[in-house]
């Protein structure tokens, strides 16, 4: 068991070792949907492109956009332009159909980096870790969780995980990266 | 050191003695090697006994494929595991090694009683006996049964150790390190793939571990062994050892298990006991090698009679003499080369015994060259010695007649008839075998999945054929993957390549009927016991297996199927290939339950889900219930209250002023979009068009099928927008079953489903204090009974948070619900708590929330219904919008039977006496007085002390319920008849007056 | 046929065993019969048994593709109980049970049915309330079922962790004494060999490939590997494989066939008294005469005939077995496989006529059905005998699913095996 | 484990991504209260359950969300294709044809 508890206080989990784990701090975070015709509105209120294929991200500044299905996007921002977003998508909304529903809440994310992020992701991960190009990422499973996955460098992981499966996914990251460590 | 050890000779550290226990006696040993060959070095035979006759039993094999040498291991407390094969487990200083399945000593037994009545005790005697006086089955038979079955003892405490797992994605999967796999590996790594290769032993090499004396490309094995591994890590090839592919599974996925600590003195703690990977291969290559095959004959089980394959195993890899003087009997060339290293090593070769009239001549000349006695045409007819072999009945054969027997003595006999390729994982997958007729054997055939066959698997002997084999495959697996590399071509000098030829049991002098021949040594199946089968009627070889239980031991036939094969299709006058294979089943080999359980073991079995408040509940003492995944605050005990206690003053607490409660799991589903009307329409049962924004309603979600699914309060946030609630276990499902709808059949609807759950921490406020509590922190929203009156959402702040505000009643009581993000749930919680004292607001959980819905007739769907329910049933018809054209469920009510008269309807009871509490499940009756079977007309749903209504009250699904108002009704218990009244459900507040306060 | 008693086993120990018959003989087909039951299950073969036995039909062919007792009935964990919820499913399968205790002397042929005791655990407030459902229900039923303590659930069965720590903490359980198990290849055999020695043709593989109607709609036989079989009557009781054969007599079924999965581990003394069986973790386990762990896994996700099943399952249903009973977590698994299940949309069996007169059906019985083999095939025999329904069955229609009247367990408990 | 290819995201990834939801091209008849008791069985239960192609449709649970449609042999569990809701039903010779 870590010392982490369902409080979700930022900081170090593993802070040495083949991999380190740390627990991000908070940040805006909306599920967008839209149909294609009403992408590039909706990105340009956004202020971030909306790419097409699934797994590809674009940012600009703080904000980020990841592809998650043909009409799903996860947009991250600072906390602090959640009106802001909101607003702008509200401001199109009647040229430009969309839901963009805020879920800043619902994930923790945790961040995974160090010589050994990827393999340690392997073990809940069925996944081909090396199939997540740098700069991309997925939502997949890992242990019977849905979590999604920012490929972020070749051995730095962000990992969002619904709040009351977190625990449970970190706790196996971690007794993961003791495994590692011992070897 | 014992004479069997020879000294300088094998792969085990002669500088690192380990010492272990056998059954508490001291056992001396070195490092490198196992169980078994330690034991032989210290001319220790007799391992094991068997199954049914209690046989004495001695290795007959060096590896994992071994029969009879099983046996218990301990290192510490809760560390013991049984039926371990003594071949396979390496020695530590301090293993405690116990022999199994004897009583009460491994040489002097008792259950071998039974061996002697071994002519009662044949194939299937079990199904023709046993069932007279039929009483005896139970109490007197089975029990024997019982006792006489099993080989070791259970573990009896948990398993201290910790397992893990992984994934792992390859281009090329290679199983087996042996030449051919080793060849295999060069050619994959050196085209640049990504390989990984994994072998059962400690080290690489396979068979060439018990070859020193080849040279492969001028080297000696060994050292070709060496520089062959150092090249592949090099290449970066992943190898594992102590790694045993035990599944091939769907599109190239096979499971390995890699045991990690099993072999040490001691691990680390950390370092878990075995993990299990999940590997998905783009291509996989086979080199699994070939098994040696036993000769059927009788006595071939005494201790002392081995595979001559493995008796040289253990001289050239573990340095170990099986014997001083040895007989060996074969019917393939390979048996002479164990042969002459034996001779070479010291050990007295009696005679070789070859079943072929005319062995080949350059052996012959070898034998000749070391004295040895050939004995071509000669088969044996029976062995001799109680606990070990001591002496062999060597007969002639010429044609069908065998001669007279000459008795030669003997320490060990070692035999071999031949070799079979291990196609296990090939036939995993389906992969079909042909027959090959000139080595008696089966060979792959069409291949089912992405994968090659190479070496001794395939049917090639010979290292030399083996290793360019390899080499070749390896190749070829990369080809598909796009990479071309001229696979390597050896050379190989003293190479050992050989023919033979196959047999039933042998032929003997003796009278077949009593002839003791083994097939399966493990399961004590003669190849007597074979032919009585097939004389019975089985004629299937499945049948064959079932009735004998041949090929069914922990070898699961990797000794027995070609022979049992061979003597069945002689039985049925029927060729082997007509007669075909039973199937190959995964594991492998047997692998512990831990490697499967991997990390999902106590807490972490599966995940438990809490909710942002839950920490607030654990320190205040709340007991728990698990609901789905989450587990909820079920009640607060103070001091010593036991449940009905606290519920009562819960309950109490709440209807005399507030009780707070937290309803976080609810299942959230934001809908979202022009059509959002337009799809709750379709997917509930009730009216939304009309809902004005800011208003709530109860809404009610049914299947195709017109039963109910789900229920839960919904919020029009805006005219596009919903906020739907669902049950705490019907969260994933209902969002899944929309999903379905809107996707496949309602794609033209422009609307999104998000989940918002765990966006959401939600916290129940009901009482008449309620409002009080709440209102200060409230900013934005004008609480007043006409501004927001009940059935109401809206969007505000709440103690400085972003809040989704309800106003809705799940207890009868002006109840409020507030959503704020989960993150804020624990602040808020403990603002209203502090601002509520004074209100002497109460915490409570879900079994009060259960008894207050209850006293006012709100059903929990899955508790007063059970997915048989309608909405007419359940007293729900109101919830139904009639003018709509369709809804999920529609048609589905009006099938026959859901429109039938008389169905159960959810009623009330109210026991007669006033006291008695019903139990939940309960059945009613009509007439209390009729014989069993009864007539059973409902049963009890929910069932409480209700405190508001100072008596038990009950909900129950009852025939015909609505019209029997009134009546009276029985509920028959173990000792005594309950009867109760049906009423409504509503037990409290009928005028539901409470809600305006 | 010999008379198996304890005369003819000492007799045929001293002849050296060479004088047993053929259980039953592999009989070639003849041009017609007055009934042909496709698939030589439990169910097929009893339902020839009965047939021969109480209704005098004895012109009669069991037809299988494979070898008799291949399918499920040689694949299954055995587990043998009646106390289901519902008065229909309760009268079937209590009907079996009524059969089950007498069969190995009915048969003369040791099935070796041990009424060792089916425990079911609950974890949670809602199991218990099914549970208690089950219990009250069984109890005015006359089924025998009854509600234990978690200590006297671990007085039952020893290895059971009761601790209050576990994931799944053990609450209570509902224990049918009268429940267990039965050697399952016997039941395939002994029915076999009854049915052989009263007449009855066993026709072994032999792929029935279609059912032939003449054209008043009526069966007149069917097509096989061996050619055209003519029959006055087919019932099809081919398990996993319904779908498929229906087809072929343009009947349509309520049925998804998944892949089943079983796993033995390595034999041991015995240590395990009984069946328990848990809903809410999923893992069912009883000990095999031979010694074995009996473990049963679920189905999988998607449609199969391929008789194989995937790993994850499997690892679940181990660690299922490991976290109510931790004390076999250093057993080993020796072998796992799958079997071929029938589904019905409310996971109750159909039994009984067809559209097409002349036909009929048993099947449905999914991951649950050799517990009913007696009842079935005595009711199906019966059914088919007659032209008409036996009380027991008569509720387990194709109808149902047009008016709605299903037999839900399911819904209604959750309840598997 | 099986391998499926997703049409939506266009990855073959793991089975552990994704749910099975039955057999596919069971339209939901459009005016449910037209059809009749029989039709209506149709749609909530009848199944082909072929043994062999089988069309069929799975969700890509844990990745896109989407549900889609494959046919699969449910004999070898081997997929011959995979392809979008609103993709045609592809001819069965023609994909026996290609798998060859
Ligand atoms: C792993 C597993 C565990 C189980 N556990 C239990 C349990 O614990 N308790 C329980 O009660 N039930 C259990 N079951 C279910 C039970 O095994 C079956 O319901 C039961 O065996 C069905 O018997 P049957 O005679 O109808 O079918 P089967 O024994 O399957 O017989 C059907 C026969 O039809 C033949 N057939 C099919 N198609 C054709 C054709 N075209 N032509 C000719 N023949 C054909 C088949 O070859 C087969 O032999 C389990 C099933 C499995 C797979
Ligand atoms: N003299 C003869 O007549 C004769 C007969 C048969 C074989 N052979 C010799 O045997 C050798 C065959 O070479 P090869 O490379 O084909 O086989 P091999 O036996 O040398 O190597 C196979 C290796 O695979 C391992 N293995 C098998 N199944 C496994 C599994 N499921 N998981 C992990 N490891 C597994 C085995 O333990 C072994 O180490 C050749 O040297 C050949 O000459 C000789
Ligand atoms: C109750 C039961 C007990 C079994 N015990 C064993 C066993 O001890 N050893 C064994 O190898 N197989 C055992 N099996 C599995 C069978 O060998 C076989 O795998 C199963 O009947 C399915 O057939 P198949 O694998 O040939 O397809 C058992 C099966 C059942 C149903
Ligand atoms: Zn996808």
């Amino acid at each position: 068991m870590t010392v982490l508890t369902h409080a979700f206080t930022p900081g170090p989990i593993v802070a040495s070792g083949p991999v380190k784990l740390t627990l991000l701090e908070p940040v805006a975070r909306f599920s967008l949907r839209l149909r294609a015709a009403n992408i590039p509105t909706v990105a340009k209120a956004l202020g971030v492109d909306l790419p097409t294929t699934v797994g590809e991200r674009a940012a600009n500044g703080t904000t980020e956009a990841i592809c998650l299905g043909p009409d799903e996007w996860m947009i991250i921002a600072k906390t602090d332009d959640t009106d802001k977003l909101v607003s702008a998508c509200a401001d199109v909304y009647a040229s430009a159909t969309h839901s963009l529903t805020e879920v800043s809440a619902r994930e923790i994310t945790v961040r995974i980096e160090g010589d050994r992020a990827a393999e340690l992701l392997t073990i809940g991960c069925p996944r081909d870790i090396d199939s997540i190009p740098v700069g991309g990422g997925c939502r997949t499973v890992i242990d019977g969780v849905t979590v999604v996955l920012w490929r972020d460098a070749d051995q730095s992981f962000r990992m969002d995980i619904w709040r009351s499966f977190a625990l449970h996914i970190i706790d196996l990251l971690y007794t993961g990266s003791k495994e590692f460590a011992a070897e | 050191m014992s004479s069997f050890r020879v000294s300088g000779r094998g792969r085990v550290d002669h500088t690192q003695p380990i010492q272990f226990t056998f059954d508490g006696k001291k056992i001396k040993g070195f490092k490198g090697d196992t169980v078994a060959s330690a034991l032989l070095a210290n001319g220790i035979h007799l391992m094991g006994r068997s199954f049914k006759y209690h046989r004495p039993r001695g290795a007959v094999t060096a590896g994992s494929e071994e029969p009879n040498a099983l046996v218990g291991t301990r290192r510490g407390p809760g560390r013991f595991e049984p039926n371990t094969r003594a071949t396979v487990q390496e020695i530590w200083d301090g293993l405690q090694v116990n022999s199994q399945n004897r009583y009460p000593s491994l040489s002097f037994d008792i259950g071998a009683i039974n061996d002697k009545a071994y002519m009662l005790f044949s194939a299937g005697f079990y199904y023709k006996t046993f069932m007279w006086p039929k009483s005896f089955w139970d109490k007197v038979y089975e029990p024997f049964i019982r006792a006489a079955a099993g080989l070791g003892v259970s573990p009896t405490e948990p398993d201290p150790d910790h397992y893990a797992s992984r994934y792992l994605h390859t281009d090329v999967l290679i199983i087996g390190a042996g030449p051919a796999g080793l060849a295999a590996a060069l050619s994959a790594a050196r085209a640049g793939s990504r390989v990984t290769l994994v072998d059962e032993n400690p080290e690489a090499g396979g068979s060439l571990l018990s070859e020193p004396s080849a040279q492969i490309e001028d080297m000696p094995a060994w050292d070709w062994v060496g520089k062959t591994v150092a090249e592949l890590k090099e290449l970066g090839v992943k190898l594992m050892t102590r790694t045993t592919a035990i599944g091939y599974y769907h599109q190239n996925m096979v499971g390995l298990c890699e045991k990690l600590t099993d072999h040490l003195a001691s691990p680390d703690g950390e370092t878990p006991r075995e993990r299990m990977w999940r590997v998905r291969a783009k291509q996989v290559v086979l080199a699994q090698g070939a098994l040696e095959k036993p000769l059927v004959f009788d006595g071939n089980d005494r201790p002392g009679v081995m595979l001559a394959g493995s008796a040289q195993t253990y001289l050239n890899r573990y340095g170990v003499r099986v014997g001083d003087k040895a007989v060996i009997l074969t019917s393939h060339d390979s048996a002479w080369y164990a042969a002459f290293d034996l001779a070479d090593a010291g050990t007295t070769i009696a005679a070789i015994v070859d079943t072929r009239a005319e062995p080949n001549a350059d052996l012959v000349a070898e034998a000749t060259k070391r004295g040895i006695r050939i004995m071509a045409g000669h088969t044996v007819t029976g062995t001799e010695g109680r606990l070990r072999v001591k002496s062999v009945r060597v007969n002639p054969v010429t044609g069908s007649s065998v001669g007279a027997p000459e008795v030669i003595g003997c320490d060990c006999l070692l035999m071999s008839g031949g070799w079979t390729p291990s196609l296990h994982l090939f036939s995993h997958t389906k992969g079909t075998l042909a027959w090959d007729e000139e080595r008696q054997t089966f060979l792959p055939d069409h291949k089912a999945e992405e994968c090659e066959i190479a070496g001794a698997g395939r049917g090639l002997w010979g290292i030399e054929a083996v290793l360019n084999d390899g080499a070749a495959m390896g190749a070829a697996a990369v080809k598909s993957l796009g990479k071309d590399i001229a696979p390597a071509s050896y050379t190989v000098a003293n190479d050992r390549p050989g023919t033979g030829v196959s047999h039933k049991e042998l032929p003997t002098d003796l009278d077949a009927g009593k002839a003791r021949a083994f097939v399966d040594y493990q399961n004590d199946v003669t190849a007597k016991d074979l032919r009585l089968a097939v004389r019975e009627g089985m004629r299937s070889i499945e049948h064959v297996k079932r009735y004998t239980t041949n090929g069914m031991a922990t070898d699961q036939g990797k000794m027995s199927n070609i022979n049992g094969l061979n003597i069945a299709s002689d039985a049925l006058g029927v060729p082997q290939p007509k007669v075909g294979l039973t199937t190959f089943r995964p594991p492998y080999t047997p692998t512990t339950f831990g490697a499967f359980c991997g990390y999902h073991k106590g807490s972490h079995f599966e995940v438990t889900r809490k909710t942002p408040i839950d920490s607030w509940a654990e320190e205040n003492g709340a007991a728990y219930e698990p609901v789905s995944l989450w587990r909820r605050a079920w009640y607060f005990p103070k001091d010593g209250e036991d449940m009905h206690a606290a519920v009562d003053r819960e309950c109490r607490a709440t209807r005399a002023s507030v009780g707070i409660f937290d309803a976080s799991t609810l299942g959230k589903i934001e809908v979202v979009g022009p059509d959002a009307v337009e799809f709750m329409n379709r997917m509930y049962t009730n009216p939304w068009t009309k809902l004005a924004p800011g208003r709530a309603r109860y809404g009610l979600l049914l299947g195709d099928d017109g039963f109910i699914r789900d229920d839960g309060v919904i919020g029009r946030l805006a005219d596009d927008r919903f906020h739907v609630t669902t049950t705490t276990g019907g969260a994933a499902r209902v969002l899944n079953m929309m999903e379905d709808y809107l996707q496949t059949e309602w794609p033209d609807l422009d609307v999104w489903l998000t989940s918002t759950t765990e966006q959401w921490a939600t916290i129940a406020l009901n009482g008449p204090n309620a409002r009080k509590v709440l209102e200060p922190f409230v900013e934005g929203q004008d609480m007043s009974d006409e501004a927001f009156p009940h059935m109401s959402v809206s969007e505000c702040r709440v103690g400085g948070f972003p809040a989704r505000l309800f106003r809705i009643s799940f207890t009868g009581e002006v109840g409020f619900e507030v959503n704020v993000p989960a993150h804020a749930g624990r602040a808020l919680w403990e603002m209203l708590y502090e601002a509520g004292k004074k209100y002497d607001i109460c915490p409570y959980g879900t079994e009060t929330m259960h008894v207050l819905r209850a006293e006012k007739g709100y059903i929990i769907v899955g508790q007063d219904t059970d997915g048989t329910v309608t909405p007419h049933d359940a007293g729900l018809s109101w919830a139904i919008g009639k003018m709509k054209p369709d809804f999920v469920g529609k048609r589905g009510l009006a099938r026959p039977d859901l429109v039938a008269e008389g169905r159960k309807q959810l009623i009330g009871l109210l026991t007669e006496d006033g006291k008695t509490k019903l139990e939940e499940g309960a059945q009613i009756v009509l007439d209390p007085n009729q014989p069993k079977p009864m007539k059973m007309v409902g049963h009890v749903t929910s069932s409480y002390h209700s405190d508001a209504a100072g008596r038990p009250i009950a909900m129950a699904l009852l025939e015909d319920g609505f019209n029997r108002m009134g009546e009276t009704i029985y509920i028959p218990m173990p000792d005594r008849v309950i009867k109760a009244q049906v009423t409504g459900t509503v037990f409290y507040d009928p005028e539901g007056a409470r809600l305006k306060l | 046929m010999t008379h198996f008693s304890a005369l003819s086993l000492i007799k045929n120990a001293l002849s050296g065993q060479k004088n047993w018959e053929p259980q039953w003989p592999d009989s070639e087909p003849k041009a017609e019969y007055d009934v042909i039951i496709v698939g030589a299950g439990g169910h097929g073969l009893g339902a020839a048994y009965y047939l021969a036995k109480e209704h005098g039909i004895t012109n009669v062919a069991v037809i299988d593709k494979g070898w008799l007792g291949g399918g499920n009935t040689g694949r299954n964990t055995t587990i043998i109980r009646s106390n289901y919820l519902y008065d229909e499913s309760a009268k079937l399968y209590d009907h079996a049970l009524d059969l089950w205790d007498g069969l190995s002397q009915e048969l003369n042929y040791n099935v070796m049915y041990s009424q060792r005791g089916v425990l079911m655990l609950a974890h949670n407030v809602h199991d218990v309330q099914s549970f208690q459902r089950h219990v009250h229900a069984n109890r005015l039923n006359g089924v025998d079922n009854v509600w234990l303590s978690k200590e006297e659930a671990k007085e039952f069965c020893p290895p059971l962790d009761i601790s209050p720590n576990a994931r799944y903490p053990v609450v209570g359980a509902a224990l049918q004494r009268r429940a267990g198990t039965a050697r399952h290849d016997a039941v395939a055999w002994g029915y076999a060999r009854g049915a052989a020695a009263r007449g009855v043709d066993i026709i072994q593989n032999c792929p029935v490939t279609a059912i032939r109607r003449g054209p008043d709609g009526r069966v007149t036989g069917v097509e096989t590997a061996k050619g055209f079989i003519g029959a006055k009557k087919v019932a099809v009781s081919a398990a996993g494989h319904t779908s498929v054969v229906m087809d072929t007599a343009g009947v349509r079924m309520p049925l998804e066939s998944y892949p089943l999965q079983a796993l033995v581990s390595e034999p041991i003394k015995p240590i395990f008294p009984c069946v328990v069986m848990s809903n809410s973790v999923h893992a069912y386990i009883s000990q095999s005469d031979k010694g074995e762990l009996v473990i049963g896994s679920g189905t999988d996700q998607y449609t199969s005939y391929s008789q194989r099943g995937g790993l994850p399952l499997i690892e679940h249903t181990v660690a299922a077995i490991c976290e109510i009973f931790p004390i076999f977590n250093r057993m080993r698994m020796l072998r796992k496989w799958g079997g071929i299940v029938d589904v019905t949309p409310d996971r109750s069996a159909i039994l009984g006529k067809t559209p097409v007169p002349g036909l009929y059906v048993n099947c449905g019985w999914g991951t649950g059905g050799v517990k009913a083999t007696p009842g079935a095939a005595h009711t199906l025999a019966w059914t088919v005998a007659k032209d008409d329904p036996h009380p027991a069955n008569a509720p387990f229609t194709l109808e149902r699913f047009s008016t709605g009247r299903l037999i839900d367990e399911a819904a209604a408990a959750a309840v598997a095996h | 484990m099986l391998l499926i290819h997703c049409p939506y995201c266009n990855q073959t990834l793991p089975e552990a991504e994704f749910t099975y939801a039955g057999e596919a091209h069971i339209a939901r008849p459009a005016d449910p209260s037209s059809v009749s008791d029989e039709e209506w069985r149709d749609f909530l239960f009848i199944r082909t359950n072929v043994k062999g192609p089988h069309y069929e449709r799975w969700r890509h649970f844990h990745g896109c969300g989407r549900y889609f449609n494959a046919v699969r042999d449910t004999v070898s569990d081997r997929f011959l294709i995979t392809y979008k809701t609103d993709d045609p039903r592809p001819e069965l010779s023609k994909l026996l044809e290609k798998s060859k």
